[in-house]
């Protein structure tokens, strides 16, 4: 079984080669071979997670060492594998997901001609995911990471020829990077404080290292997580990665990867344990990107945007989750499954509602578009009961979970993170229910002929066909919908099943551990209360936008929303504490280096230069100034050498 | 006289024949080279005394060339049989010594002489008169520049053919330079050589003015300095009572204190010998061109004939640095106390001052003068160093820098206009492209100069600042090596000029030369490279010529 | 008469033909001037040859002269040949030469 | 007696360089499959050389001893270790490239037109496999004074590849392009020779200390090394930190390292990219090679003593360099402050004084070697396209030239050392290596990372995507055959590197063992060490080529 490890890597593998190398050759079948890698994939993954439930808890952990890969002294780092039930989560997630969004997305780039590209990167992506997770050390995990990077930054930035696209890209990747350094320190202090960095001898010795060193690990770890999942303060590339093609949001930027971080903090579970303040640091980020994102969320018009706020948001509730310990690791791993189920259908649904609108991203200029897109209609509908956890549905029982746990939690601590999770729950509510009635419901705005500038980021294609006039809603080729009626199921039934006996928990305890939180109140009212704000969310939006119409552009707001909009003035402080200074830095360093260190170069030479064209004046070609140089020096000659006999 | 006092009577021509007086010994073997080089001068004068001018050129060639290869022989012979090492002797009744130091220089002198005899032999540069080819010496030297007699004889197709006896006589008087054993001796032979370097600067084809004004100039200047050699041997010869080496050296080492009352009461007083022989040092310090004695370099490099300046620059210099050694190690190898700190000064001016001026210089020439004037800086930091490893270095340079100087100014010939050589930089850019070959061999020879590996010029530095730092010269390594990084600056500067500088629409054009010329520069260039990476033969015959005898 | 008076004769004799060399401007008085530091020089010569009592100076000093012909064979023509070409005999004409 | 094979390696593109220049000026084309196929079979032999060296044998492999200079105790010793033997291969590795890359960069200009220009395509294949041979001597050389001799001469090939070839058409005009490539080559060549001179000095100053301490003066790393194990050779604390301060500084200007950098962004960015290629990937690489050589082999103690001063200096590198390279219009500096970065690593693996440090510094030299090899010379491509090396010139080319795009941004992302990619494997040790021992250091060094995805990405970002202009579409032809086989190659052994260092660090880890040894130091141990803990799998510290594990 373990040899079947590394085909779950190399499939997707194989393919990226194969689609990136291969050239116009494969430009006809190419999709389809990506498709067919990540199915493949996905069913060796299936074959060794059914291969896993036929064992024992305890011995179902997986391991695959194949070959030494960096051997310097006591530096070894070897690529081998690790399957256990917190891999296996992620690799059906990483798969079926990816399988899912390849199938979804030969019908969503038909028409661009860059398609086998796009379907490399994918698959690159794919591989890159697996390795993240499938990694035993935490330097493999590194590879990983930042090959889902590069992924991410290709995809984002697929569309190159936009410059906001790549510049998003390049955004991406930079933050990324912080991120990464923070990883790579933590790398390099678990092989000081412990000689290597593999997951086994690191984690299972972790309490014997002083607290100070694990605090440290802690939150480079966690620096490393703000990077990928996007959480404060590392969280500005991920509204702009929405430039990408809409499948790319859903898969990398909603479901899998953005949610490495939080894999990564479970992963370290051990070390986070032994560093409490670590652990408050990490669920501190967490309430306030909760926070944060959901408000961004309530403000955006653009629809892929609104639903980055909303992620943000969601994964904020997992690192809030992970960040409490072993009583929320695997409610984190829970609301992460899910969320990646509904929010890749949501987000498929999105593309669903561009495809079909020219590639409006503006909210405000859909409207009642149910009769149009029926199944993009009840898909996202039901991922958005999911998400917003209406009850009985995927999303209400992770959710629920963790505002239990963050309760659980304890101390004045508890009730401030239960009230922050319960007010992130509302405010979900507000804006997907926002989002859904901008979308489905009320008058036709796209029908409109609106005299204002185009929205802001609308993409070149729908300037083309916006010759002819509105656009014409419809439903979506059958390779896009059959994906989203697959996502809404698991949006709808995941949720359930992992409840049922607490499986999930079960399931992943020999890796995360678990301990039952125990909340101040009873688990009844946490739910009761949650069930309640949720109400309270989708009532005041329904106020808000289901009564009134809605204006084609965007009234001006209260400074709130001013902010929001603009991401709570993220980028405007980026840009006045980073961006700007390091431009002049840099222009100053320019300078400097030409002028100072140059300089000091050139003006060594030229005062050379100088003092050599001072001197040869004395050679000023008149016998009797020579011979009085002669006699001079005959002279001092003379004299130096008596004095030499005096001294 | 010891007839006197046993005849007891006045001694009158019959007693001094009864008394056979004895001849002066001669060793006329190891003095041979000195011999022969000075009688085919001589023979040269004939030469010209008697034979038509359309002959002359040609056997004054051949002769010269007969007579310095013969004198070289010789020299091999005095070294294949020991006279460098075993049987190094002082000869002519203590005028000369013939040693290795001797004998190497000696060598390397004729070598130098051999090869500018090849570039004075160059005829094919200037353009043809009515009748014959030209060389780069006046047609008629006594006649007024731009006068009726010059036109005529031009139009004659003249040449002065007398450069070869010249040559010659200051060849033999750079033999006797290094070889000089005494005072008297070194001031003639100083003398005898300088004279007709004097006149050869004076003998250019173009541009007669400036050099009739270097021929003044070093004739001026150089009187001047050898003025200064003789008083300074006098006030020696005041101190010790002898103007040979070796007696000096015994009265400084207090050998001789007993001889004479009078001898033991001038002796006490230090002051005339060291006074006489800073002014001893002097002259030879001009010589070879070290501040504040350098200033006639550049003039007259300049002025001068190129095939004289390229003579002049490596021949001179291989001499006097000869003379310089063999002053300060057996002469005055007591003083070594108090001549070391005053050299040491003198080097450093000396480096500093020839590499920071050329890097402004605008002329070839020139601009040659003064990294000699460097390069004598380098010199005089190794014969500062211990005797053994620092006079072998110094003769390893001066055989290396000399080959380097050489071929540089043939290259020098090459290069011409309308008006003669064009030796401006400006007129240089671009040669590259034009000549490669020919840039391609300078650029050897400036990178000898610079000192890169892989030449003699690099293999000499090196000696001679591992002489100066075994020495205990450390500080005089590392000025070293900063004067070596600055005259790096100007030699790269022309390099760039000649390949990556467009060439100019008006430029010079390169003369192709005859076999003379090419000869002179092939091996210049050989000798460069041969030394640059296969030194060992060549140090080991410097290291073994490194030992005077005292 | 102390022989040693001599000496400081020709070391005054000496100064002042230096002193020529730097101050004239004709090229012949220089040229004379040098002879006179030559001549300075023999006098020294002869004067120890006569302290020390051996003939070794006054050798020296007939070579001396030799010299000093030659010298002047030498020097007068480089000198005339340059005054014909400048009709000047002034050091500081010949001054094309600089830098 | 062995065949001599680290002879054969130098000689070989030695030979190559004079059969090259032997082609006859008209037959170009013979003359670059010349240069080809002799950098092709040096690849062979160098894989010969790598193939017959042991890793678990002796420290110096190959070796070759024969006398050379006696007298200045110099010995014509080669020999490699684990490191030399892999930059060897590197350096023969990248030259097939870079004269591929090369191949249109010395033709002649504008050969249909009347005025054409003629250029000495055969002087530029030579010079390229005179660098080469000089290099492998470099690498090879365990023997100061030889070392030392081709460390210097290779200056003159170089200069003359930068000065004399640039790109072929130039924004600021033709005459202005000239006077910059001038200066460049100047510039690059003072500084390298102001360093290597400071090295003379040091280098005869060891001269002097080991005839001094061993009664003969000798150059043999090996035998010094050996005597001072056995405590017959010992410097004093002053002279050791003078001799290494000689040392080092020249191998900081040839690094280079901040702030004696300002000649590497010239040299690079007027020269043609393959050009700059073999100044930064090959070239340089000499630089921290011998850092780790002899500055570490020779004088232990003074490099213990100056580690925290060349670490600072490290750090400014690195970061200094990047945000340069942020700053910089033109791609080529761009390309040449990222160097500077990256020189900055080597130097910091190297004086971190870990294992991984200098196993990290050492694998860092090949893969920047081939990372900046791919990125420049694709750069290169573009720029020949175009005619300008402005980034703001360019705009969408990934559009109409993918492939080209895609190479470039693979080249630059091995220049961000992307994870699977070969230079992140060196990056991470050095910085593992540094931080071991240096936390802060370490820390410091690790925002390099993110700088450097700032400086790649933003290059390509303004280059390559983009609207696209008319002008790009025309000018834009995608890679052509030749140019893909010239990356394509690079691109392969980049990943192949980047999964498979275990082929490097085989053979250099021992190397780096030796050189620990020579220094005294030991790794620092981790404070919870787990390595005898136990856990199912974990495997013990020793041995590197771990089986299966269940």
């Amino acid at each position: 079984m373990e040899s079947l490890i590394g085909l779950l890597v190399g499939f997707p593998l194989l393919g990226a080669a194969v689609l990136l190398c291969g050239g116009k050759r494969v430009d006809r079948t190419g999709h389809w071979l990506g498709v067919l890698l990540a199915g493949a994939s996905f069913v060796v993954g299936a074959v060794l997670f059914l291969d896993m439930l036929g064992k024992n808890a305890d011995e179902r952990a997986l391991h695959q060492h194949l070959f030494s890969w960096v051997p310097v002294e006591s530096f070894q780092a070897d690529v081998a594998f690790q399957l256990d039930q917190l891999s296996m989560t992620f690799v059906l997630l990483i798969t079926g997901v990816g399988t899912l969004i390849h199938i979804y997305s030969v019908g969503y780039m038909e028409h661009d001609e860059r398609r086998r590209r796009f379907f490399g990167y994918l698959n690159l992506f794919l591989a890159a995911m697996l390795l993240l997770v499938l990694a035993d050390n935490y330097l493999l995990l590194y590879v990983g990471w930042e090959g889902v990077g590069l992924a991410s930054y290709l995809l984002i930035g697929f569309w190159q020829h936009k410059p906001s696209a790549a510049v998003a890209a390049k955004k991406a990747f930079i933050v990324n990077r912080v991120g990464d350094a923070g990883l790579a320190i933590a790398i390099f202090l678990m092989f000081t404080t412990f000689g290597s960095f593999a997951f086994a001898p690191v984690l299972s010795n972790a309490t014997e290292a002083g607290e100070g060193k694990l605090t440290a690990i802690g939150l480079m770890l966690l620096l490393a997580a703000c990077g990928k999942s996007a959480q404060v303060p590392l969280q500005s590339w991920l509204g702009d990665a929405m430039e990408g093609p809409t499948p790319v949001s859903a898969l990398i930027h909603a479901a899998t990867m953005v949610t490495a971080g939080v894999y990564l903090i479970t992963r370290s579970g051990a070390i986070f344990n032994a560093a409490p303040d670590a652990q408050t640091v990490v669920v501190v980020v967490g309430a306030v990107t909760l926070l944060y994102g959901a408000i961004v969320g309530c403000a955006k018009d653009d629809i892929k945007k609104a639903l980055a706020g909303s992620t943000m948001s969601q994964i904020g509730y997992m690192v809030l989750a992970a960040g409490l310990g072993p009583i929320g690791y695997a409610f984190a791993i829970m609301h992460l499954v899910t969320h990646g189920f509904f929010k890749a259908g949501l987000f498929l649904g999105a593309g669903s509602v561009m495809h079909g609108m020219n590639d409006e991203v503006d909210m405000r200029r859909y409207g009642g578009l149910r009769k149009y897109m029926p199944v993009t209609f009840v898909t996202f509908g039901l991922g958005y009961l999911a998400i917003i956890g209406f009850p009985g549905l995927s999303g209400f029982f992770s959710k629920d979970q963790i505002i239990e746990a963050a309760f659980a939690k304890g101390g004045t601590q508890g009730w401030i993170l239960g009230a922050v999770t319960l007010l992130g729950a509302a405010i979900t509510a507000y804006y997907m229910t926002r989002v859904m009635l901008l979308t489905f419901f009320g008058e036709e705005r796209w029908r409109q002929k609106t005299p204002s500038a185009d929205a802001p980021s609308a993409e070149p294609a729908a300037e083309v066909h916006g010759e002819h006039g509105g656009p014409h809603p419809h439903e979506s080729p059958r390779s896009m919908t059959i994906p989203m009626i697959v996502l809404a199921f698991g949006s709808v039934f995941a949720g359930g099943l992992f409840k049922v006996g607490d499986s999930f928990v079960h399931w992943l305890e020999p890796v995360t551990q678990f301990e039952h939180g125990h909340p101040p109140v009873s688990a009844a009212v946490v739910t009761g209360a949650t069930v309640v704000t949720m109400l309270v969310g989708v009532g005041a939006a329904w106020l808000q936008y289901g009564r009134r119409p809605v204006p084609v552009v965007a009234p001006r707001g209260s400074l709130l929303t001013r902010a929001a909009r603009r991401d709570l003035l993220q980028d405007d402080i980026n840009h006045a504490v980073l961006v700007k200074p390091g431009e002049y830095l840099t222009r100053g360093l320019v300078y400097v280096d030409s002028k100072v260190v140059d300089g000091l170069v050139n003006g060594t030479a030229a005062s050379f230069g100088g003092l050599s064209g001072r001197t040869r004046r004395l050679q000023n070609g008149f016998v009797r100034s020579y011979a009085v140089s002669m006699f001079g020096g005959a002279a001092v000659l003379v004299a130096a050498t008596l004095l030499m006999r005096a001294v | 006289m010891s007839a006197v006092a046993t005849a007891g009577t006045v001694p009158s021509l019959w007693t001094l024949a009864a008394e056979p007086l004895e001849a002066p010994k001669i060793e006329y073997g190891q003095l041979s080279p000195v011999i022969i080089v000075l009688g085919v001068a001589v023979l040269g004068i004939l030469l010209e005394a008697f034979l038509p001018r359309r002959v002359r050129y040609g056997a004054q060639l051949v002769v010269t060339a007969l007579g310095l290869v013969s004198a070289f022989a010789a020299v091999l012979g005095l070294a294949v049989t020991g006279h460098a090492t075993t049987k190094r002797a002082v000869v002519g009744m203590g005028a000369l010594a013939v040693d290795g130091p001797t004998l190497f220089l000696q060598g390397t002198i004729l070598l130098v002489g051999l090869v500018s005899v090849f570039v004075f032999a160059e005829r094919r540069l200037e353009p043809k008169s009515q009748t014959a080819h030209v060389d780069s010496f006046a047609a008629q030297p006594a006649a007024v520049p731009g006068g009726e007699g010059e036109r005529e004889a031009n139009a004659a197709g003249w040449t002065t053919t007398e450069v070869y006896p010249l040559l010659l006589f200051a060849v033999g008087g750079m033999l006797l330079f290094p070889a000089a054993n005494d005072l008297l001796t070194l001031f003639i032979a100083l003398e005898v050589f300088s004279l007709p370097l004097y006149l050869l600067c004076a003998l250019a084809r173009r541009r007669r003015l400036l050099s009739q004004e270097s021929a003044v100039k070093y004739f001026l200047l150089g009187a001047f300095s050898s003025a200064f050699l003789l008083f300074g041997a006098a006030l020696i010869y005041g101190y010790a009572g002898t103007f040979a080496y070796s007696g000096i050296a015994r009265v400084i080492g207090n050998a001789d204190r007993q001889t004479t009352a009078v001898l033991a009461e001038t002796a006490g007083s230090d002051a005339l010998l060291l006074i006489g022989g800073a002014l001893v040092v002097m002259g030879l310090l001009f010589k070879v061109g070290a501040v504040p004695f350098h200033m006639w370099t550049p003039d007259v490099y300049q002025g001068a004939p190129t095939p004289v300046t390229g003579f002049m620059a490596a021949a001179t210099k291989v001499a006097a640095f000869g003379a310089l050694l063999r002053l300060l190690y057996v002469a005055l190898e007591g003083l070594r106390w108090d001549w070391r700190p005053v050299m040491w000064g003198v080097a450093i001016v000396t480096m500093i001052a020839g590499a920071v001026i050329a890097i402004t210089q605008t002329d070839v020439k020139r601009l040659l003068a003064y990294s000699s004037i460097a390069h004598a800086g380098f010199l005089l930091a190794g014969v500062i160093a211990t005797e053994g490893r620092g006079v072998s270095s110094v003769l390893f340079y001066l055989g290396a820098y000399s080959f380097v100087t050489l071929g540089a100014f043939a290259v020098i010939t090459l290069v011409r206009d309308a008006g003669g050589e064009a030796t401006h930089l400006s007129k240089w850019a671009g040669l590259g492209r034009r000549s490669p070959l020919l840039a391609t061999a300078f650029s050897v020879f400036l990178l000898a100069f610079a000192g890169i590996p892989a030449t003699s010029g690099f293999i000499g530095k090196f000696a001679v600042f591992a002489a100066a730092a075994e020495g205990g010269a450390t500080p005089l390594v590392v000025v070293g090596v900063i004067a070596s990084a600055i005259a790096a600056f100007f030699y790269i500067r022309v390099m760039v000029l000649m390949f990556f500088s467009e060439p100019k629409a008006d430029g010079p054009t390169v003369a192709v030369p005859s076999v003379w010329t090419t000869s002179a520069i092939a091996i210049g260039v050989v000798v460069t490279l041969v030394l640059g990476v296969f030194p060992q033969y060549f140090l080991d015959l410097a290291s073994q010529a490194g030992v005077f005898v005292r | 008469m102390s022989p040693v008076n001599y000496v400081y004769l020709a070391a005054l004799l000496f100064t002042i033909g230096a002193a020529g060399v730097l101050i004239r401007r004709n090229a012949i008085v220089v040229f004379m001037c040098i002879e006179l530091m030559l001549n300075a020089a023999n006098l020294t010569l002869i004067a120890f040859s006569r302290i020390h009592g051996n003939l070794d100076g006054q050798i020296m000093a007939f070579f001396v002269m030799v010299v000093a012909a030659a010298e002047v064979v030498v020097g007068l023509a480089i000198i005339v040949m340059m005054y014909r070409s400048r009709h000047s005999a002034s050091v500081d004409d010949a001054s094309l030469m600089k830098l | 007696m062995s065949f001599p094979l680290l002879t054969a390696t130098a000689a070989l593109p030695a030979v190559g360089a004079i059969a090259t220049a032997a082609v006859p000026a008209a037959r170009k084309r013979v003359a670059k499959w010349v240069a080809l196929l002799f950098s092709v079979a040096t690849l062979a032999l160098a894989v010969a050389v790598l193939v017959r060296f042991d890793p678990d044998g002796e420290r110096y492999q190959l070796t070759e001893s024969h006398s050379w200079i006696r007298d200045f105790g110099v010995r014509y010793e080669l020999g490699v270790d684990g490191i030399a033997a892999v930059l060897i291969a590197l350096t023969a590795l990248l030259l097939p490239f870079i004269i591929g890359a090369a191949w249109h960069d010395a033709d002649d200009l504008e050969p249909t037109r009347p005025n054409r220009r003629w250029r000495p395509t055969q002087g530029f294949f030579a010079m390229m496999l005179a660098v080469e041979a000089m290099v492998v001597m470099s690498f090879a050389a365990t023997d100061v004074f030889l070392f030392y001799v081709f460390f210097e001469a290779m200056l003159i090939p170089m200069y003359f590849l930068i000065g004399g070839f640039g790109d072929r058409a130039h924004a600021a005009g033709e005459e202005e392009a000239g006077k910059q490539r001038s200066y460049a080559a100047v510039k690059f060549l003072l500084y390298n020779l102001a360093g290597g001179l400071i090295m003379l000095a040091a280098v005869i100053g060891l001269f002097v200390v080991t005839s001094d301490q061993l009664g003969e003066g000798t150059y043999s790393l090996q035998q010094i090394v050996q005597a001072r194990a056995d405590g017959d050779f010992q410097l004093g604390t002053n002279t050791e930190r003078l001799l290494f301060l000689g040392f080092f500084f020249a191998f900081a200007v040839k690094a280079p390292l901040w702030p004696l950098h300002t000649w590497l962004p010239n040299a690079m960015g007027e020269s043609t990219a393959p050009v700059a290629v073999l100044i930064t990937a090959v070239v340089d690489k000499v630089g921290t090679f011998a850092m780790l050589r002899f500055c570490l082999g020779l004088f232990p103690e003074a490099s213990a003593w100056a580690t925290p001063v060349v670490i600072v200096l490290a750090l400014v590198s690195i970061l200094y360099g990047a945000l340069l390279a942020v700053g910089q219009r033109d791609m080529k500096r761009l390309i040449a402050y990222a160097s500077i970065s990256h020189f900055g690593f080597i130097v910091l693996g190297i004086f971190a004084m870990t294992s991984q440090g200098q196993s990290g510094a050492t694998l860092y030299m090949v893969f920047h070697g081939v990372s900046t090899a791919a990125l420049m010379l694709v750069a290169g491509f573009l720029i020949s396209r175009r005619g300008s090396r402005l980034i703001a010139d360019y705009g969408g080319v990934q559009k109409v030239a993918p492939v080209l795009a895609g190479t470039f941004l693979v080249g630059g992302l091995a220049t961000l050392s992307l994870p699977g990619l070969a230079p992140f494997i060196s990056e991470f040790l050095v910085l593992v290596g540094t931080f071991s021992r240096y936390p802060v250091a370490g820390i410091v060094a690790t925002a390099g990372i993110i700088l450097a995805a700032l400086y790649v990405l933003l290059m390509y970002q303004r280059t390559m995507t983009g609207p696209v202009e008319k002008s790009v579409v025309r000018e834009m032809p995608d890679l052509r055959p030749r140019e893909l086989a010239v990356v394509a190659p690079l691109i392969a052994l980049l990943i192949f590197f980047g999964v498979f260092p275990q082929s490097l660090t085989g053979i250099v880890n021992p190397a780096v063992e030796h050189t620990m040894s020579d220094v005294q130091k030991k790794d620092p141990k981790p404070d919870h060490p787990v390595a005898d803990k136990g856990w199912f799998d974990y495997k013990p510290v020793d041995g590197h080529a771990g089986g299966d594990h269940k």
